[in-house]
């Protein structure tokens, strides 16, 4: 297939200056863009490493010995990195860490993407609205950074990743500082994101089902599985340590299959799979 | 840096004389009351540049911080009229006693110009400091032509240093119910901060760390970066920067021209 | 802070790095927050150039010089006028630390004895002639001060008091700070020094 | 078993419009959990009980024992607290020295506290990770690590906040193991959460705060059973139970096991 509609990791290898072993290991990725794929895993997996080079900041800021390519859409961070910077959008872990730290209110750190990329000052405004409102962040503009809660930082910190329309989204466990209600609007929200590649590492793996077209499963630093959330979670490892979803759990209690003789993983297959044993 | 006026937008709707007035006119203005503090030794001369200071701060504002500064100043001042009255290497003449200890003139003098030269300048940089907010100074300066890195190293700690505060206060509570023993030497108290420092500099410097990741994928230095235009528009700015550089270059050449002068 | 690279490998890294440029207000935080912890426990020290240190042993001495000076801009533009002018010395003592650390002198307690020495002496050196042109001498603190009046009323030159005023009191301080620092670098993560020394 | 009892406790932050006001409440279950949303008063309350903050008016005690009357050496060993953020309070060296700092200020006997730490780190599966930094282990053992200075000390009672958040699923299963065993051997367990999943399936005992005062306090299933009440302090049921009403059973259920089980019975 095309070249500029895959992503593609071939032979990746990452290693940190320093370190003795390497933090990625032999990853081999050949995937269509536009989706949504979720990456699960547990301590030292590498799943941050992963969205690390992912976002370019593995070679380009952080130094480390890389062997193998990457390139999505037929672009990579080496070749061209701003070009390659400015199509993405990018969630760290810290979201604190992620202000600008030269911003008087949170409608000026959310300008800020703007105002490095020179765009006109109307634009700006009506983007600032705009992703404020997505985010629930209407009523904080005029606020200090600083003053907002762990989870407003999160959707700030996601709100600053998105404002530039990123064709690829990538996020490093966004939801962490969110309540269960911030969490699920969070996800709700993921459902009506388009014509985007979004790459979002999590514990939340019923959420992840729910929403995710592609599910990658680390564990110690290589891809140990890929596929659909429902073709992964009915082929876990004991040895990866992943539980499965609420849904697969109580599919399997009840004894309730969809054709092809596998437990369904998110909501709507549940039904599926309750209307065809009941 | 506590005090939260630095920060906050003075708001937009009701604009003071003061905030026509650009801080690097406000800066130079400082510079020049100094060099002219410094330049002459008549105490009359510095009482008038005083009043002068002192009024321009009263038909502005007066705030907390600009108290602080000149409590603290006005305690050394005194110890300094003490310390130079009795023990100045050119006193001889005795001005007057208190419970048979002599003041003389010639420190008290000194300790006085002294003294005032520093209260020039504390109402001075007070006009400074209370009108003009810390976004303003970054984005003028940034106008001005400094790039974003420059003005971010120069402004950028007073806005973390809340969140490096509140971090603190955390950790700080953090430790306390690990139980921290009661100190009493100052090798006991010096040790006492370790628990307190140590993580909120790994905390602090994480946050650099991240924040300069960050800021690289935010596309900070990308050269098609446009300033935002201050909300506050400065009259004859530039008719104020070449007269008090003028005034400030007139005042260096003399006093280097008194000093030549003087060798010979 | 804006000419190029004069060589990658030397300490002497004039230009900023994105993550120098963050270090930096780090630093003069961490100056802040050290110095606001030692007044509420009442230490006889300032404490108030342990993020000047820190950023010297990290990202080499202009880093250091930097953060010493805006320290004492930010600190003089905010709080204390007159502090504006002491930031020479603070520039000072973030190129001391930076070129001791670079020269292996932050390596053992022993050595950092000796780094603390030559600190307070550079400090003192730099400071003296800004107490005299503005406080007649005195540096503020009442112990250092009643030396120097017990000096000056023995005759001694003004110079020499006051240098001898401000040397008791940086040698306290540069000290405790020295070995605070000294401390608190070796337990930093490894990937922490490595992002700040191999900044790009 | 300890117990605690909050009695007319009021507290208001002086910058803040908050206002904590409790009446009377007994924490007398070996295993309960806090729940409500952000600025419910949950922290709060865990502050209070550690005398890091200090009440306006009424009172707390232990046993009976008024809990300022504790030296805080004796506090030390009647409550234990984590935190969300572990960066907040690890400043040893090495893994192991963090544990024993903890125990030091209990016991001055450094033998027998290295010995305690050891043992704890092995509970909580960092024992090959004893001489490293703390801060080069990952975001979920550094989580451990805190809970393990504080088993070391091994209070009467533990308060936990947000004991879950960032941590891996080994880690939660092991933290989940420890829990019922501190439950099992007359510990009071006292936990804030977000994860109604968690407190659906491992606590037998559930207090709900919204704006300063507590709304609720009970079993899980009384809690989950009523909708109402769920709705008012914004709180969502836990996963199953919205899973089974897509399927048209309103039933209150606590995880998949229970569905199972309702399920069969009928």
């Amino acid at each position: 297939m095309d070249e500029d509609k895959r992503i593609v990791l071939e032979n990746l290898n990452v290693r940190y200056s320093g370190m003795e072993t390497s933090q990625l290991k032999n990853i081999n990725i050949n995937t269509p863009i536009g989706q949504i794929i979720g990456i699960v895993g547990n301590s030292h997996s590498g799943k941050s490493t992963l969205c690390r080079v992912l976002a370019g900041i593995i070679p380009k800021i952080i130094s480390a010995t890389i062997s193998g390519t990457y390139t999505i859409a037929g672009r990579s961070p080496m070749d061209d990195w701003t070009a390659f910077n400015t199509s993405t959008g990018v969630v760290l872990q810290n979201p604190a860490g992620q202000l600008s730290g030269l911003a008087d209110t949170v409608a000026d750190e959310l300008a800020f993407d703007l105002i490095n990329q020179g765009t006109s000052a109307d634009v700006i405004s009506k983007r600032v609205a705009n992703v404020a409102a997505q985010m629930g962040l209407t009523d904080q503009l005029r606020q200090k950074p600083e003053s907002l809660s762990g989870g407003q930082m999160q959707r700030l910190a996601i709100a600053t990743a998105i404002i530039t329309q990123p064709q690829i989204l990538i996020m490093d466990d966004p939801t962490s500082e969110m309540d269960p209600v911030g969490r699920q609007q969070f996800f709700h929200w993921l459902t009506t994101v388009k014509d985007t590649t979004v790459f979002i590492v999590s514990s939340e793996i019923d959420d992840l089902c729910e929403v995710a077209d592609s599910i990658w499963i680390m564990s110690e630093g290589e891809l140990v599985s890929q596929g659909s959330p429902q073709d992964v979670f009915n082929h876990l490892s004991p040895e990866w340590q992943i539980p499965t979803p609420t849904v697969y759990q109580m599919a399997e209690k009840m004894n309730w299959r969809l054709t092809g003789d596998v437990f369904p993983v998110a909501a709507e297959e549940l039904k599926e799979a309750f209307d065809a044993t009941n | 840096m506590t005090d939260q006026s630095m920060l906050s937008d003075e708001s937009a709707g009701k604009s003071k004389w003061y905030n026509a007035v650009d801080p690097i006119t406000k800066l130079l203005f400082i510079l020049d009351m100094a060099l002219l503090s410094f330049a002459g030794t008549n105490l009359i001369m510095e009482a008038g540049l005083i009043t002068a200071a002192f009024l321009l701060l009263v038909f502005s504002k007066i705030s907390s911080t600009t108290v602080k500064a000149l409590g603290f100043s006005l305690f050394l001042i005194f110890t300094m009229l003490v310390i130079q009255g009795l023990f100045y290497s050119k006193n001889q003449t005795v001005l007057f006693s208190v419970l048979g200890i002599n003041f003389y003139k010639e420190g008290l003098m000194y300790a006085t110009t002294l003294g005032s030269r520093v209260l020039v300048i504390i109402l001075a940089s007070g006009f400074f400091m209370v009108t003009t907010t810390i976004s303003e100074n970054a984005k003028y300066l940034e106008q001005s032509g400094l790039s974003y890195k420059t003005v971010y190293v120069l402004m950028s700690v007073c806005y973390i240093l809340p969140e490096i505060m509140g971090n603190m206060r955390k950790i700080q509570q953090a430790q306390r119910v690990r139980g921290v023993n009661p100190q009493r030497t100052i090798l006991q108290k010096l040790k006492s901060v370790l628990p307190v420092l140590i993580p909120l500099v790994i905390k602090t410097l994480d946050q650099s760390m991240t924040r300069s990741i960050s800021l690289q994928l935010r596309g900070f230095d990308n050269p098609k970066r446009k300033a935002l235009k201050a909300d506050t528009h400065y009259r004859l700015a530039g008719m104020w920067h070449i007269g008090l550089t003028m005034i400030a270059v007139v005042l260096i050449g003399w006093k280097l021209w008194t000093k030549i002068n003087g060798l010979f | 802070m804006k000419t190029e690279p004069i060589n990658r490998t030397s300490m002497w890294k004039f230009k900023l790095s994105a993550a120098t440029m963050t270090l930096i207000p780090a630093a003069v935080g961490i100056n802040y927050v050290a110095k606001a912890l030692a007044e509420g426990l009442k230490l006889p020290v300032w404490l108030g150039s342990l993020g000047t240190f820190l950023a010297s042993m990290l990202a080499g001495p202009v880093a250091g010089a930097i953060s010493g000076f805006i320290n004492n801009v930010i600190y003089g533009l905010t709080l204390s006028p007159i502090s504006t002018v002491y930031a020479i010395t603070s520039i000072g003592i973030g190129i001391a630390v930076g070129i001791l650390h670079a020269r292996g002198w932050f390596s053992s307690a022993k050595k950092v004895f000796v780094s603390a020495i030559i600190i307070a002496i550079v400090s003192a050196v730099i400071s003296t002639p800004l107490n005299v042109i503005f406080w007649g001498g005195q540096t503020g603190i009442a112990w250092g001060d009643s030396l120097f009046a017990v000096m000056v009323a023995n005759h001694l030159p003004v110079w020499l008091a006051s240098f001898t005023d401000e040397f008791v009191l940086d040698i306290l301080d540069k000290v405790c700070v020295a070995y605070l620092a000294f401390f608190i670098y070796r337990q930093l993560p490894q990937r922490m020094v490595r992002f700040f020394r191999d900044d790009k | 078993m300890p117990q605690i009892e909050l009695h007319n406790l009021q507290f208001a932050y002086p910058e803040k419009s908050f206002n904590l006001n409790v009446e009377q409440h007994l924490f007398s279950d070996s295993m309960t959990a806090i729940v409500g949303q952000n600025g419910a008063g949950k922290s709060t309350i865990f502050k209070l009980l550690t005398g890091l903050l200090k009440q306006d008016a009424g009172r707390i005690t232990i046993d009976g024992v008024v809990l300022n009357d504790f030296k805080p050496s004796e506090r030390l060993k009647k409550i234990g607290i984590t935190f969300q953020n572990p960066d907040d309070q690890l400043f040893n060296a090495t893994v192991k020295r963090e544990v024993e700092w903890s125990l030091s200020q209990v016991n001055s006997d450094k033998d027998q506290n290295a010995a305690r730490a050891v043992e704890v780190l092995k509970k909580v599966g960092l024992a090959d990770k004893s001489d490293e930094n703390p801060y080069d282990l990952s975001l979920s053992e550094r989580k451990l690590l805190t809970i393990a200075t504080v088993l070391a000390v091994d209070p009467e009672i533990y308060l936990f906040d947000e004991p879950m958040m960032s941590l891996d699923w080994p880690s939660k299963r092991m933290v989940t193991d420890i829990f019922r065993e501190l439950s099992a051997t007359g510990h009071q367990v006292i936990t804030i959460t977000h994860d109604m999943d968690w407190v659906a399936e491992e606590f037998h005992s559930v207090t709900v705060m919204e704006h300063g005062e507590i709304k609720f306090s009970g079993t899980p299933r009384d809690l989950f059973g009523d909708r109402e009440l769920l709705q008012r302090v914004g709180l969502l049921p836990p996963k199953i139970m919205e899973l089974a009403e897509m399927l048209g059973d309103s039933k209150t259920y606590l995880s998949p096991q229970d569905y199972q089980n309702q399920n069969i019975v009928q």
